[in-house]
């Protein structure tokens, strides 16, 4: 049936990348499908959590959405999801994935396509431990998403920390950590680091005469800023539920189709909006958005080729999926990444048990 | 923590506060001495960066990048000046504020326009890459050194500039009074858009400088903008002494604080709270020092005056 | 050019009679976008206080908007989720009732601007800008990693608070709550710009020492219009979390406090409806803008250019006549 | 002998090396108009600032009204019902004539700290600057913005200003500067009939005012009383002619 | 007779919609000293910032040297040769004394040695900031630092308000000797009569923004001045 789809992403102002990659993947896979029974109204949240709410209610009440999604940041997925929820929306997550929403604060109508937030951290821990390190120094900054990355790394990890850091949001001076992670004795380094904080502490790492092995998740090695980081990248391992190079068909027609309608590479952010919009796409065949039941029943099934191949939902209606590492590669003139080994095979997260529609 | 890892500790102070004061130097110019409240030296300072990145990519020169963000800077400064900022002069404050902030817009989406969302490229020359090992032992990123004496050099010229030439004195002279100065038969008008396009020049170069080793993205700007009132609100305005000694302030309290805190904090909580709280409080710090320094000196450690 | 006295009942008129209609036209949205113009205009004119008649550039009052908002939100999640504030020394419950809510925002705000007004004021122009941001940007640094009440992801709390006799859930039975403080917080602007106190503010902006001479302390003077501008922009803070539904550390943001300066300048410094025109002029820009482009900030930030060096004081001080003092 | 309103004894101020005022004891009694006069930079303008409360003296101490104000900040020396006038004029720039007037006014009568009421709509208030925005030649001017105010016209606003103080005490620095001939013979009428309400202490240059009001004269020289007398004493002090009166006195 | 050196044809001038010069034409020689008198707020420095360019004119020309001033900024202006005393001494308050006196400097026989000599007061006090100097030491500095762009015409908007008698007498034999050797024009405003009337050559009246009346300084009787000034 029809289905008229409201999108809240960031566009304009810092991290509009982010968004804007969300924006044309899930584009890109309406197009591809041919699917004009949906209909996309798209805003910009300017990554504020306010303004975010504020185009909820808009989309809900004046657009009269029946699907939201588009939400980058989790911040602003905190403000906005409950509420929708509550009224009786469809929420499908194409980025962000906090804890709270996971576990105890979970709804039958938000659905997350990409990931908990834990899931690469997990992956980055469980290779860190299959690879042998003993003593990781690990750091993220001072913040929910944070803290949720460190907690996720130790889950899996079971060496000995060599240190553990909280910086400042926003940062972008690691002269100090630096040094802290020289006369620590550590063996590996683990970091998360989103945006500019992770492209400065790469260059300024490389630039240190310190050589450890370190691992992140791929969002500091993302298509997008990969190019930014530059040589500094080269050989670092970072984890991921998707890469460019995964072999299947959805991939292959993805990667192809996003190269020739916009001309660059695709991102993580890109296939994650590209597999939202085809989980819809899905869903709308199978059922009408009017007979909520149906649909949501049709939403979890999930039935549609995703470019990360095997995907499902588990109970609190996030993914079970494979989560690859990837190891930072030159093709070229241009810095890529490869899979290397499978991180975390079938994982699903560590909050769906408290999860009760 | 050993005493070498805190010695080097303190040097990274130093650093910092000289990037610090880099930032800042421009901003102190502009500010301090011609007394106009420039939100938008933060979008040259992005200028600045995105200038370098694109002349190092296209021609492959990291220094005729340097060079490219001067002129970029500068060019902008100029027209910035000419256009908006002379209408300004004698109004309000606050007006200055709200068309520099309206400036801060137009440069970021219109950087954004031109260069896209995604970060750009650049990286540390081959000449300055690597690390030197100092007496005693600490490697250290000649980069970083290089930064230290970029620093050094502003502050010298700033001094010589505002301080000891007859510009700087008319320029100090047309912030007590313009019209005054003009009927006195000076080009003040053409002398402040020197003034304000060699502030706008000196965050180009720290763009240039400083991302070099962080992130030419679009909105770069802003977090420098804020410490780099910071550090001059700290020194006392119109003072560039005080601009230097803020920036190392500034630049040790943090960095120490950083690093100092989360250790100091594990002696009476399990490490990973010591280390939560601890940052918590080192994000702080800074405006803690600045608001203790401006309750004891309400007009910061050098300035005299309350502008 | 008209008087500015019609100026102000023009506009208040419009603010009062488009969510009406859209309303009735079934535009809920307009009432949400009227809402939160009234909510700003509301914090504004408590920032006009200081700001524009003392001139007391404080660029912090996201700290007062904050607490409000905190307040509100902390209250109301205990009260949804049945957990007490407190249990000792007292047993403290959380409660969603606006007209309990309001009073703590408030007095809350008070405070805040109390101690920081207490310490700030000992500076003066760009220092007293910078000082003030310093607190907020304590507070703001202490929001995102305090992890009781969310961090950085903030605190959503679902519903409104309630209040007797309205369904505040509906949008337009809110948007007549925040109208109606927003009067009353005008009115007080109102009265407290003739009267003895906003002659001596006024005064204290112009020339302290000769007020001091006169017998005022400056200080004084200036700290009492802090403590009410504080109060004003943290109740508005309360409504905005209200609003929202939701409370994060983003109200506690210099870019919030920016944005009520400008505001304010945008309108009309020390004008009666500056911050009323001045919210709904960037708000509705914003709006529009945003619909139209990816790039509307840069069209955005022309045009706020534009105002600024075409419209000397402010949008109301080009409308209107020259405010006489009469 | 009546009892003298201020006395000052030994105050003493320096900036650095410089003495702005050393051991300087003099006093004002009610009804007298003691002038105060001495090269520029000798220190009167310093000297009233201690007196109003802008500057604390290094040493010395300062009585009015019968109490020792040393240490009371200036708006409570003001309370007490001490008014000045600046010798560079300083008033409300943005304010009317009118405004700055019932400012005054309000200040000194009522405090800051009412909230509710217009003062602009107060009769008894606005009568009443009206009268003393009159007295000081103002009439007609009173809608002006102060800084539309040409430079004389400023200088009587000071002093409709202090008028309205009503207070027990005037310290005038330099009132008649910028007034004009007419203006300060105006000014001198006034002053003369203004000692009865309130005792002056007045700096002034233009000696034919001086000569025409001072009951006492005390001469300044670097930061010292170098003399105290009548105006027939200090005419003809010999001192005071070589370094200030020069030769036409 | 020589051409003049300033030459005001017909000027008026406002404040944005407040008129207060109108049609006021007078001229002054080289050398000559002219007196412009008036009560108060009746123009005096309205016009000498209309002739500095300060204020814009909204009619009438003026001519300094040949040159039109009418649409000249100020600074050019003032590069032709006009010095200024302003009205409330003007001293930029966070510069030194030295700094003040430097800050627009043009060469001429007006240097620093020769504005410390005529004003000593100044020398020992060449590193203290202008704001804090007492009312008449500021004054000082004000003609000081017009001297020292060695002008032509020099205005002198109340410059002795505020000096003690003695320096006030000096300055006065000051002013007569820079006409007569220096060949400077003065344009002054002054409120002592007596010096005016021993020193000027000619006078301008003004009321309420008009010229009132105009001739050599001996024409001005005591009825004139009683009509016009008051006294
Ligand atoms: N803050 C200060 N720092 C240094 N010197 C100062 C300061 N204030 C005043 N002085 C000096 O103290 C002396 C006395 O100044 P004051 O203003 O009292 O003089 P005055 O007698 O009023 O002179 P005038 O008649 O010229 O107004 C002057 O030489 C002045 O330069
Ligand atoms: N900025 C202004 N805006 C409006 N009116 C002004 C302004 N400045 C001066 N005026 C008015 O213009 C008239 C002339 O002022 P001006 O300063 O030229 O007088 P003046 O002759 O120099 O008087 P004084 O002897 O008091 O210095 C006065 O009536 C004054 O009120
Ligand atoms: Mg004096
Ligand atoms: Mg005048």
């Amino acid at each position: 049936g029809d289905v008229k789809v409201g999108m809240i992403t960031t566009l304009s102002g810092g991290g509009a990348g982010l968004g804007i990659d969300v924006r044309d993947g899930f584009e890109l896979a309406l197009k591809q499908a041919g699917a004009d029974n949906i209909e996309l109204v798209i805003e910009d949240d300017q990554r504020k959590p306010d303004v975010a709410v504020q185009l909820a209610d808009k989309l809900i009440q004046s657009e009269q959405v029946d699907v939201l999604t588009g939400i980058i940041w989790s911040n602003l997925a905190m403000a906005v999801v409950p509420a929708a929820t509550a009224q009786g929306k469809f929420y499908l997550s194409p980025n962000a994935g906090p804890s709270a929403l996971a576990g105890k604060g979970c709804h039958e109508n938000y659905f997350n396509v990409a990931w908990q937030n834990d899931n690469l951290h997990e992956a980055a821990g469980a290779y860190a431990k299959d690879t042998g390190y003993k003593n990781s120094f690990i750091l993220a900054p001072n913040y929910p998403a944070g803290k949720d990355a460190l907690t996720g790394y130790k889950r899996f990890y079971d060496g000995d920390l060599a240190g553990e850091i909280y910086t400042k949001l926003g940062q972008t001076d690691y002269a100090a950590e630096i040094a802290q992670i020289r006369a620590s004795g550590a063996d590996s380094v683990f970091f998360f680091l989103p945006g500019g904080m992770g492209i400065a502490f790469l260059k300024q790492y490389a630039q240190s005469g310190v050589d450890l092995p370190v691992v992140g998740p791929a969002f500091s090695f993302d298509q997008g800023i990969l190019q930014a980081v530059g040589e500094a990248a080269l050989g670092v391992k970072n984890t991921s539920q998707w890469s460019k190079d995964i072999d299947n068909p959805a991939n292959a027609a993805f990667v192809e189709g996003f190269q020739a309608e916009y001309g660059r590479l695709p991102s993580l952010y890109a296939s994650q909006g590209y597999d939202t919009a085809n989980l819809l796409i899905s869903a709308a065949a199978k059922a009408d958005v009017a007979d909520a039941d149906a649909f949501r029943a049709a939403l979890a099934a999930a039935e549609f080729d995703s470019v990360r191949g095997a995907f499902k939902f588990g109970p609190n209606h996030h993914p079970i999926q494979d989560i690859y590492v990837r190891e930072v590669i030159k093709e070229g003139d241009v810095y890529t990444n490869k899979i290397i080994a499978t991180g975390l095979a079938d994982h699903a997260d560590a909050y769906a048990g408290d999860c009760k529609f | 923590m050993t005493s070498l890892l805190l010695a080097e500790q303190v040097l990274n102070g130093l650093q910092f506060g000289m990037m610090l004061f880099l930032m800042s130097a421009g901003l102190t110019l502009v500010f301090g001495v011609m007394g106009l409240i420039n939100l938008a030296h933060g979008s040259f300072y992005m200028i600045g960066a995105f200038a370098c990145a694109s002349v190092a990519m296209a021609t492959g020169s990291w220094f005729l990048g340097l060079a490219a963000s001067l002129a970029a800077a500068a060019v902008a400064g100029v027209l910035v000046e000419l256009l908006v900022i002379r209408r300004l002069y004698d109004r309000d404050h606050l007006d200055q504020v709200l068309a520099t902030f309206a400036l801060i817009l137009v440069f970021s989406e219109g950087t954004r326009y031109l260069f896209g969302s995604f970060p750009l490229f650049l990286d540390v020359p081959a000449a300055l890459s690597g690390a030197v090992t100092l007496p005693g032992g600490i490697a250290y990123p000649v980069y970083r050194l290089a930064i230290i004496a970029a620093g050094i050099a502003v502050a010298i010229g700033l001094f010589w500039l505002v301080g000891r030439t007859r510009l700087g004195i008319r320029i100090r002279a047309g912030e007590a009074d313009r019209e005054m100065i003009a009927a006195l038969g000076v080009d003040i008008d053409r002398l402040y858009t020197i003034v304000f396009a060699l502030g706008a020049a000196l965050a180009g170069f720290a763009g240039a400088m400083l991302g070099t080793i962080q992130s030419v993205q679009v909105g770069m700007g802003e977090p420098v903008l804020i410490l780099a009132f910071v550090v001059i609100v700290i020194g006392g305005i119109g003072s560039i002494k005080g601009a230097l000694i803020g920036s190392m302030l500034v630049g040790l309290t943090d960095t120490l604080g950083r690093t100092l805190l989360p250790v100091a904090f594990s002696t009476i909580l399990p490490p990973s709270d010591a280390n939560a709280v601890g940052s918590a409080l080192a994000s702080l710090l800074i405006y803690v020092l600045m608001a203790g320094i401006l309750v004891f000196r309400p007009s910061g450690l050098y300035g005299g005056r309350s502008a | 050019m008209i008087p500015e006295r019609w100026l102000n009942l023009g506009v208040l008129t419009l603010l009062a009679a488009v969510p009406l209609v859209a309303s009735l036209a079934g535009q809920p949205f307009t009432v949400t976008l009227a809402t939160k113009i009234a909510i700003f205009a509301l914090a504004a004119t408590g920032l006009n206080i200081a700001l524009g008649l003392g001139g007391l550039v404080s660029f912090g009052h996201a700290a007062f908007f904050g607490v409000g908002g905190y307040a509100c939100g902390i209250l109301a999640s205990h009260a949804r989720n049945y957990e007490p504030l407190s249990t000792w020394p007292w047993d403290i419950e959380g409660t969603t009732q606006m007209l309990t809510i309001w009073p703590i925002a408030v007095l809350l705000g008070g405070l805040a601007a109390l101690v920081i007004g207490a310490l700030s004021l000992r500076t003066s122009g760009i220092f007293f800008i910078m000082i003030t941001l310093a607190f907020a940007q304590m507070l703001y640094y202490f929001a995102i990693s305090w992890p009781t009440y969310g961090g950085e992801d903030g605190l959503p709390f679902y519903l409104r608070g309630d209040f007797p006799g309205l369904n505040t859930m509906d949008p337009i039975q809110f948007f007549g709550i925040c109208f109606a403080l927003l009067l009353a917080a005008l009115f007080t602007f109102h009265r407290l710009h003739r009267a003895r106190f906003g002659l001596s503010l006024e005064a204290a902006r112009q020339n302290p020492e000769r007020l001091r001479s006169l017998g005022i302390r400056p200080f004084h003077v200036r700290l009492l219009a802090f403590v009410i501008s504080g109060m004003i922009t943290a109740l508005a803070g309360a409504l905005y979390a209200d609003l929202n539904r939701f409370v994060s550390p983003a109200m506690l943001s210099w870019h919030l406090s920016g944005e009520l300066i400008v505001l304010i300048v945008l309108g009309g410094v020390g004008r009666l409806c500056g911050p009323v025109v001045g919210a709904a002029a960037y708000f509705l820009l914003e709006h529009w803008a945003g619909a139209a482009s990816e790039y509307w900030q840069f069209w955005f930030g022309l045009l706020l250019l534009g105002v600024v060096l075409f419209a000397r004081g402010g949008i109301v001080g080009a409308l209107a006549k020259d405010h006489t003092h009469d | 002998m009546t009892e003298p309103i201020l006395t000052t004894r030994s105050l003493r101020k320096s900036f650095g090396a410089l003495a702005a005022t050393d051991d300087v004891s003099l006093d004002l009694r009610p009804g007298e108009i003691h002038a105060l006069i001495g090269p520029n930079g000798a220190g009167k303008s310093t000297l009233i600032k201690q007196i109003a409360g802008e500057i604390a003296p290094d040493s010395g101490t300062i009585h009015f009204a019968g109490q020792d104000i040393t240490t009371k900040h200036a708006a409570a020396r003001a309370r007490l019902g001490m008014a000045r006038t600046y010798q560079i004029s300083s008033v409300a720039p943005d304010f009317t004539v009118l405004q700055n007037v019932v400012l005054s006014l309000v200040a000194r009568h009522h405090g800051a700290f009412g909230l509710f009421r217009n003062v602009l709509k107060d009769r008894r208030l606005t009568d009443a600057a009206r009268e003393h925005i009159a007295r000081a030649g103002l009439s007609g001017r009173e809608r002006q913005r102060a800084t539309d105010l040409s430079h004389g016209e400023r200088r009587r606003l000071e002093i409709a200003m202090a008028l309205a103080q009503s207070p027990k005490l005037f310290l005038l620095d330099e009132p008649m500067a910028g007034l004009g001939t007419e203006g300060a013979s105006e000014l001198t009428g006034l002053l003369d009939g203004l000692r009865q309400q309130a005792p002056i202490l007045l700096v002034e240059h233009d000696m034919d005012a001086v000569f025409a009001l001072a009951d006492r004269i005390s001469v300044l020289v670097y930061g010292r009383v170098i003399a105290t007398g009548t105006v027939a004493e200090i005419r003809a002090n010999a001192e005071v002619r070589t370094a200030y009166l020069g030769e036409d006195a | 007779m020589t051409a003049p050196l300033l030459k005001l044809d017909n000027v008026s001038a406002a404040y944005g919609a407040a008129e207060v010069l109108f049609d006021l034409s007078f001229d002054i020689a080289p050398g000559e000293i002219v007196a412009l008198m008036g009560r108060n707020g009746m123009g005096k420095t309205t016009t000498i910032r209309t002739i500095c360019r300060m204020l814009g004119s909204t009619h009438g020309h003026i001519t300094f040297d040949g040159h039109e001033l009418t649409s000249m900024s100020a600074h050019k202006a003032a590069q032709l040769g006009l010095g200024l005393v302003p009205e409330g001494r003007r001293c930029f308050a966070p510069l030194t004394v030295a700094e003040n006196l430097t800050v627009a400097s043009r060469p001429g026989p007006w240097d620093l040695a020769a504005v410390t000599t005529l004003f000593p007061r100044l020398r020992e006090r060449l590193g203290q900031s202008a704001g804090s100097l007492s009312g008449g030491e500021q004054q000082m500095l004000a003609i000081g630092r017009a001297l020292m762009t060695n002008p032509r015409l020099l205005l002198l908007d109340e410059a002795t308000e505020g000096l003690a008698p003695v320096v006030r007498q000096e300055i006065w034999a000051a002013i007569g000797e820079l006409a007569d050797t220096a060949a400077l024009s003065i344009l002054i405003v002054d409120k002592s009569l007596r010096e005016l009337r021993a020193l000027a050559h000619r006078a301008v009246i003004l009321e309420k923004g008009r010229k009132a009346w105009e001739g050599p300084i001996d024409a001005l009787t005591d009825d004139i001045s009683a009509r016009h000034l008051g006294v």
